[in-house]
């Protein structure tokens, strides 16, 4: 792998805790508050990396275990991603099979981390996750299928690297309605509005938040900063599609790869004050329907 | 060939050993143990050889019967399927062994032990049968074998029904298969495989009949919806070692047989391969769909080989579109995927289904929602059963994950052919969809059985099964573990047996599925995971940590009544689906729970097995012994014959 | 000579057993009974061996046809013999010359029509079995076995009657031709027959002998008196009088095909076929009591012996091997089913539960022959019913072979659900005073039959041996067909 | 000699008809012996010269089916002591005309027939009608007894088309098949009186246990 991919890489993971601060700002702007400063998720993180924990008497190892399963997997799925817009550091094929199931071993040990706990409430959000996820999953796919179908590669690096902007002016339509669709799948996977609201206090209408109740101090430190994590990468995929880096010289990609990370933040944030939360019932259909935007892009490029 | 037939001589003694030496139990069940472990060795060796890429000569035996002569072969299809079955085979006999121990005194263990060796071996020569007798001989000896295994515990009464639902399924897939070689050989005398084969390619319609009927028979077999309706029933009444082995291979057969019949066939008709292909997402959608509506474990997990069998058949329909399209690689690849998969889910199904065993011998309810918190109590198992669990949801890096990955390449290449082909994106999605809703099944019970705290308070204190219970779980855990470690070792293998079925259309072709690479990724996430585990033990290390009862936001402390259950779990999912799938939701003051109910069987088979009884006891009026109305019947037959006579003779 | 003695042997012993004072009240001679079916079996072996002249001016010959329905009738008999020595210790007769009387008469009868030539002869000695059993079956004297007496016998003399008109008829069809009712002499001149009567005479005789042999809609006494009659005898006449009666149509099945008539006789058989499949599928399902279900699965089993004789090809080689597969079969089942009643008293569903338990041997050999019986592989049924499909299918008639297979089907459910509904689950708990469960005795006498009969039906599924095949490939030739 | 065939031929027809209008066991029991007498008379008649076969064919019918037979019955029904009255499920008067029916058909069918050249072109006609009428009263009468006798006509019927073929079947399976049904009818006769023995009737229509 060469330098510019690692040094990618890095960026990502020290401007991965801004992008929360940067949306809840926004948001927080919009709606004529201050709210917290920007950067306060790293704070946060020093405070609990530096305290002890507290384990409930029902948990086993599992509970312990998945914080670092969460971390890992998201790193991996990195090193699958062309952050650059190039080249990934490791690429093979079908890897988009791969991305997706590393997600998902994360979520299997942080869903397990909350059942493990035993507590009902972890439970009812374990159950929302895991509802929320069977749809957003075949949803991403559609999205990787129509990349596959625009520039015919069977791995990631291929699809959001060098011949999907080579793929713009022919297949401008499909491209778009994809990224869209990815981005409302970057609103489900990190639970933001209108699938969850990070902000809220009540216990029974979280999703994300309430399964990692009961983890503390370093653990929990861990979780912040791979939920974080995780919205950076979906980040990166959304820039992949819109902003294609390909052609561009290292620093300038770098720069447009942190500014758009920005972006994407602060759409979020736009996102999240413009819009109410939906009921959990609704969930499904409004990711069925990003599917449906994917589903129009692959047609598009069928035959 | 003389190893596999050497293999299977051993296995069959091993059984008769268990009955000779059945008044002393402990020397039968050890010389069984070297036996029937021999044997499976003396087989597995050339199985493996031939993945390897080596041949083996076939085995002719002189004509003894009628239709030519007894032909046994070994090729890379039979040897996958004959390594699954001794692989899996041996470590259901020895937890077999085990888990009937406690029995001794009250059933002839012995029998049971004798009737497994019975169908491990009758499996093995389906696999190896190469001519149409002793194919069918071995089918159904293998059915009858596990039919008498299920109905092991025959003084409850769901056991029988469930063994009488079987066994009737089973005979009439015999029945479809007399028709299927009746209508493939025509009136030739040979049906050896080789001269079967002979008569491809076939004109007209004889050779959509012949691909339709094996289709339903050995959809029968494998249980792909809508032929799954005595699965479950099945699986779940076996003892759990029986369960295993036949979740694991027996139902396998079916898909051996749809494989053989394409290697035999040359290539299929485009429809059939879209039929195929339809069979597999509804059969893994829905079950699915129906595992997360069950309670009992056993069920769950029956469903679940529906499920597995939903994506094997997406490998296979894949398979034959390549063939049928003339897309070599895709036809390679959805064959190869099938045929790993086929593998693995043996080994993670049969361990799984193992240690559902294990919970039910020491907690003594199959009740999901009884149960909980088992991990502290039973850690080995519940390890393990992870480790499987894991596997089927299709997570890396474990070997589910490395067979959903070629059916994917498969599917995805599909897409991104040219023309009607394409469709088979959509097949994809779906198989995401299945590997989603499975990941939510399987959270749902590994959380509920081992995590948490038990929901119910339990008659007995379940405790750790014994060593010898769990000695097969580490093993097929392992053998998970291994095949998703190195997918460039069993991959090859695999595109090996692709190659085979995809017959003259592969046409030699050399694919790379990518198994380089995608190796360097597992065993790359194997160690980060691991240095990930360890960095965080070192660091964790000497940091004050604290015991306490799980926060509970405020509530006094959670009762196991509060606990959330399996059907609370799986209530958001289902309320999607519960339109198609014959789910039901009962609500009560306290409880909260749900039913299914299996649409084809409950829904289509007993209502109409039941209007047949009603209609047959109304023609039954004639055998009311009436003198006169016998002599009437005999008179009418002499009229009817001399009406016919003289129709005939004006016309002759 | 031989010839001679084979019938007359059995028929002079049973003349003395009738007239002889000794044997009045419940005793049988058993030790007789054993030596004069060893005999005959030894004969007839050496029938396989030695080939034999034709005696009584060729009435009496020995063809492939007529020698595979004498073995049949010899080992059945023998193996019957072996059983009924256990039997009558624990059940003795209410008169034992009778029983072994009617016994003795009915084997002579049988080897008369197996080695007759002669058509009338034939029918003297098809009418001379039919009084043979009567008695057999009237043996218990109560009202139940009256009435299954009185229906066979009236039922089936009226069958036999028919058969007789045809025998005429083909007297008539002859004319001049050739020797009268001498088959040879009718095959050969088979051509120069008139065809009407020919015509007349095949269908009489298909009805006669059909109604003995229980081919639907004349099947009728076959469940009432298999029923009734105890089931050693019941097993005696599923095996050798059905078979003795599909000889009686083969018979006339060769002269036909040697008319070239066989486009004639195919609707008929094919549609006797079917009917039968289809009434024994129909009376099958739902039935409560395991004689009864043997009756009607006799009935299936007659329906596809003439299927595969109507079909013709390689269906005549699969009628051959199906006609001693099921003889055996029959016979093995009837006296398991002969324990059960021993032990319980009836063979009904309601009565018997659990038998695995309480007569494990026998509950063992029943499920085998459930399956052997419903044609599953290995046993021989399979291969024939197996053959049978395939002429079907072969002979351009897909929509025969489909109906086969699902009356098979149906079949199979039916009983599949009574026979393991009665071996499997928990016995019903023992009346005080009565022996508890599991305390029956199952005497090696009333096992060892039935398990040698098993072993030829499971035998024959994976090894045909070379004499046997050949006799029945030349049987399948003269009924018109080939071997496979 | 074919004249006095002829009658004969007529008067069995006319004794069909007479035991299918009897109302009374023992005149039904008469008609059948008093055809067997007819039936004893036609070898002899028809055939072309008096021959041992014909005169020792026409003795041993008489004795069996005018004789013994006729007599084993009337023994029965002594023994039986049942009430004299036959019970028809049909009546008189409608059996007779199906009788009538019966004739007529077979008269009808009878010249359809490519017969060969007979000693008694009558021959045929009337063994149907014989065989028709005995099955007739077969299926319709409750009496078991009566049902031996529709039975024994049935018989007879299927022996006189036996006639048309003297000459190739020999006497001695003429003699089997005579003592078939001389067997026959007497092991009928011996259940017919356990029938009544057990049924205190000779009423087979009660003989329905046996059913599914």
């Amino acid at each position: 792998m060469s330098g510019s991919e690692l040094i990618a890489l890095g960026i990502l993971g020290v401007v991965a805790p801004a992008l929360p601060g940067i949306a809840g700002k926004t948001k927080s702007l919009l709606t004529g508050r201050r709210g917290p400063p920007v950067l306060q998720l790293y704070a946060d993180l020093r405070k609990l990396l530096g305290k002890g924990a507290v384990y409930s008497r029902t948990t086993t190892w599992v509970f312990r275990a998945a914080p670092v399963v969460v971390l890992v997997t998201l790193f991996v799925a990195a090193l699958l991603l062309p952050v650059d817009g190039r080249e990934a550091p490791a690429r093979f094929t079908g890897d988009l099979v791969a991305f997706a199931g590393l997600l998902a071993l994360g979520r299997f040990a942080l869903v397990l981390a909350g059942l493990d706990t035993g507590s009902s409430f972890e439970g009812l959000g374990a159950s929302r996750e895991v509802t929320i996820a069977s749809f957003a999953e075949p949803a991403l796919l559609l999205c990787f299928i129509a990349l596959v179908l625009v520039t015919g590669d069977l791995s990631l690096s291929g699809m959001l690297g060098s011949p999907l902007a080579a793929a713009w002016p022919r297949a401008g339509a499909s491209l778009s309605l994809v990224g869209i669709s990815l981005f409302v799948l970057l609103l489900a996977e990190n639970s933001r509005v209108p699938v969850d609201d990070p902000a809220t206090h009540l216990e029974l209408t979280m999703i994300h938040e309430v399964i990692v109740l009961d983890h503390s101090g370093p653990d929990l430190a861990l979780i912040l900063y791979g939920s974080a994590f995780k919205l950076t990468l979906f980040g990166v995929l959304v820039l992949g599609v819109f902003v294609p880096r390909a052609g561009l010289s290292t620093p300038a990609a770098l720069a447009l790869l942190v500014a758009g990370l920005g972006v994407v933040a602060v759409a979020v944030g736009v996102v999240e004050s413009a819009m109410a939360r939906l009921r959990l019932v609704r969930v499904p259909q409004l990711l069925v329907g990003a599917g449906a935007l994917a589903l129009f892009a692959t047609i598009l490029q069928l035959a | 060939m003389t190893l596999v037939a050497l293999g299977v001589a051993l296995i069959l003694l091993a059984g008769l050993a268990a009955v000779a030496l059945a008044p002393r139990p402990a020397a039968g069940e050890t010389l069984f143990r070297i036996l029937f472990g021999a044997g499976c060795i003396a087989g597995a060796l050339p199985a493996l050889s031939v993945l390897s890429g080596a041949t083996v000569p076939d085995l002719r035996l002189v004509p003894v019967t009628p239709f030519g002569p007894w032909v046994f072969g070994l090729d890379a299809l039979s040897a996958v399927f004959l390594f699954t079955v001794l692989s899996v085979g041996a470590a259901c006999a020895y937890y077999g062994l085990a888990y009937l121990a406690h029995e001794r005194g009250h059933r002839a263990v012995a029998i049971a032990h004798l009737l497994l060796a019975v169908l491990v071996a009758a499996l093995a020569l389906t696999v190896v049968a190469r001519a149409a007798l002793p194919f069918l001989i071995a089918w159904e000896v293998m059915a009858v074998a596990a039919y008498l295994l299920v109905v092991l515990e025959h003084e409850r009464r769901e056991v029988r029904r469930a063994g009488m639902i079987y066994v009737v399924a089973t005979h009439v897939g015999t029945l479809l298969l007399f028709a299927l070689f009746a209508i493939w050989a025509g009136g030739t005398s040979d049906l050896s495989f080789s001269a079967l084969a002979a008569h491809a390619p076939f004109s007209g319609a004889r050779g959509g009949t012949i691909l339709a009927v094996a289709l339903i028979a050995f959809g029968l077999k494998a249980g792909a919806v809508p032929f799954h309706f005595w699965l479950p029933e099945a699986h779940a009444a076996a003892p759990a070692h029986v369960s295993a082995l036949m979740s694991g291979v027996v139902i396998k057969m079916g898909i051996y047989g749809l494989l053989r019949t394409l290697v035999l066939f040359g290539a299929p008709p485009p429809w059939w391969g879209w039929l195929v292909l339809a069979l597999g997402a509804v059969s893994g959608v829905l079950g699915v769909v129906w595992a997360l509506a069950q309670h009992d474990i056993k069920r769950l997990l029956a469903f679940h080989s529906v499920e597995n069998v939903g994506i094997i058949l997406l490998g296979i329909g894949a398979g034959a579109l390549g063939i049928a399209y003339g897309h070599p690689l895709i036809a390679v690849l959805g064959f190869a995927g099938a045929a790993l998969h086929t593998l693995n889910h043996a080994l993670f199904k049969s361990l799984l289904f193992l240690g559902a065993g294990s919970v039910i011998h020491a907690t003594g309810t199959r009740e999901i929602d009884r149960l909980g918190g088992l991990a502290r109590r039973m850690p080995g198992t519940a390890a393990t059963f992870l480790v499987g669990a894991a596997a089927i949801v299709g997570l890396p890096p474990l070997n589910g994950f490395v067979s959903e990955w070629v059916v994917y390449q498969a599917l995805l290449r599909g897409a991104s052919a040219g023309g009607v082909i394409q469709l088979t994106g959509l097949a994809a999605v779906v198989l995401a969809f299945i590997g989603a809703l499975a990941l939510a099944c399987f959270v749902k019970v590994v959380g509920v059985l081992y995590l948490g705290t038990p929901r119910h308070a339990l008659s007995t204190e379940p405790r750790e099964a014994e060593p010898a219970l769990i000695r097969p779980l580490v093993a097929l855990a392992a053998a998970c573990g291994a095949i998703g470690l190195v997918p460039v070792v069993v991959v090859p293998s695999a595109l090996r047996v692709g190659s085979l079925v995809a017959g003259a259309a592969a046409g030699g072709l050399q694919v790379d599925a990518g198994a380089g690479p995608a190796t360097a990724f597992t065993v790359g996430l194997a160690v980060s995971l691991l240095l990930g585990w360890g960095a965080y033990a070192v660091l964790g290390r000497g940091r004050e940590r604290l015991e306490a009862g799980t926060w509970s936001c405020g509530y006094p402390t959670p009762t196991p009544r509060m606990a959330y259950t399996a059907s609370s779990f799986a209530a958001p999912l289902l309320s999607v689906f519960r339109s198609f799938t014959g789910v039901r939701t009962h609500r009560s003051a306290e409880a909260f729970s749900t039913h299914a109910s299996d649409p084809v069987l409950d829904g289509v088979l007993v209502p109409a097995w039941r209007g047949a009884r009603t209609a047959a006891t109304w023609v039954r009026q004639v055998q009311r012994g009436g003198l006169s109305v016998y002599l009437l019947l005999v008179g009418a037959a002499v009229v009817v014959s001399l009406l016919y006579l003289v129709v005939a003779g004006r016309h002759p | 000579m031989r010839l001679l003695a084979l019938w007359a042997i059995p028929f002079a012993t049973a003349l003395v057993v009738l007239g002889a004072p000794v044997f009045r009240g419940r005793r049988v001679p058993v030790a007789l009974l054993l030596v004069v079916a060893g005999a005959h079996l030894a004969v007839v072996a050496s029938l396989w061996i030695v080939p034999t002249v034709p005696v009584f001016g060729g009435w009496l010959d020995v063809d492939p046809l007529g020698l595979t329905v004498l073995t049949i009738t010899s080992v059945l008999f023998l193996v019957t013999a072996i059983y009924i020595v256990g039997h009558v210790r624990r059940d003795p007769p209410r008169s034992g010359r009778v029983f072994a009387g009617g016994l003795l008469a009915f084997l002579a009868a049988a080897t008369v029509v197996a080695l007759a030539h002669h058509l009338a002869v034939l029918w003297v000695g098809m009418e001379a079995t039919t009084l043979a059993v009567a008695p057999l079956v009237f043996l218990r004297r109560d009202r139940r076995s009256l009435e299954a007496t009185w229906k066979y016998l009236v039922v089936s003399s009226v069958g036999i009657a028919l058969a007789l008109l045809g025998t005429f008829f083909l007297a008539s069809a002859q004319g001049g031709a050739g020797r009268p009712l001498l088959l040879p002499d009718l095959i050969a001149h088979a051509r120069e027959l008139h065809p009407a009567w020919l015509r007349a005479a095949f269908l009489f005789l298909l009805v006669g002998f059909g109604t003995k042999m229980g081919l639907a809609p004349m099947h009728t006494w076959k469940p009432d008196t298999y029923g009734e009659a105890p089931s050693l005898v019941s097993g005696l006449m599923a095996g050798v009088l059905t078979t003795c009666a599909f000889l009686g149509i083969a018979r006339v099945t060769e002269v036909v095909a040697a008319a070239g008539l066989a486009s004639f006789a195919q609707p008929v058989l094919l549609a006797f076929g079917l009917l039968s499949l289809a009434v024994a599928a129909t009376f099958i399902i739902g039935q409560g009591d395991v004689k009864r279900l043997l009756a009607y699965s006799s009935v299936e089993h007659m329906g596809l012996l003439v299927l595969g004789l109507g079909l013709g090809g390689v269906g005549a080689y699969g009628t051959m091997l199906h006609l001693v597969n099921n003889s055996l079969a029959k016979g093995w089942m009837f006296l398991i089913t002969g324990n059960i009643v021993l032990a319980t008293g009836s063979a009904t569903a309601g009565a018997n539960r659990g038998l695995i338990r309480t007569l494990p041997a026998s509950a063992t050999l029943l499920v085998l022959g459930l399956f052997a019986v419903t044609g599953s592989p290995p046993f021989g049924l399979f291969l024939s019913e197996f053959t049978i499909v395939r002429a079907a299918i072969d002979g351009g008639h897909p929509w025969i072979a489909a109906v086969t297979l699902a009356a098979l089907a149906i079949i199979f459910v039916g009983m599949a659900a009574l026979i393991l509904g009665i071996v499997l689950g928990e016995p019903p708990p023992a009346p005080t005073g009565e022996r508890a469960p599991g305390a029956v005795k199952e005497s090696s006498w009333l096992v060892v039959g039935p398990v040698a009969l098993a072993a030829i039906v499971l035998m024959l599924g994976v090894y045909i041996p070379g004499p046997l095949q050949e006799m029945l490939t030349r049987a399948a030739m003269a009924l018109g067909g080939r071997g496979p | 000699m074919r004249d006095a065939a002829q009658i004969v031929l007529l008067l069995i027809v006319l004794s069909d008809l007479a035991i299918l209008g009897t109302s009374r066991l023992s005149s039904c029991i008469r008609g059948l012996a008093a055809q067997g007498v007819l039936l004893g008379l036609l070898p002899v008649l028809i055939a072309p010269q008096l021959s041992i076969h014909a005169v020792s064919l026409a003795l041993g019918t008489m004795i069996v089916k005018a004789v013994v037979l006729p007599w084993f019955l009337a023994w029965a029904i002594r023994e039986a002591a049942v009430r004299r009255e036959i019970e028809p499920i049909v009546g008189f008067i409608a059996s007779q005309l199906l009788g009538a029916l019966a004739v007529g058909l077979a008269f009808a069918i009878a010249s359809r027939l490519p017969l060969p050249a007979l000693p008694q072109p009558l021959l045929v006609p009337v063994s149907l009608a014989t065989l028709m009428i005995g099955f007739i009263v077969l299926t319709t009468r409750r009496k078991a007894l009566v049902q031996v006798v529709g039975y024994l006509i049935l018989e007879n019927g299927i022996y006189l088309f036996g006639l048309t073929q003297t000459e190739s079947v020999p006497f001695l399976i003429e003699l089997g098949v005579l003592l078939d049904v001389f067997v026959g009818v007497f092991i009928m006769g011996i259940v017919v009186f356990h029938i009544n023995r057990e049924f205190d009737s000779l009423d087979a229509t009660r003989l329905t246990e046996l059913t599914d």
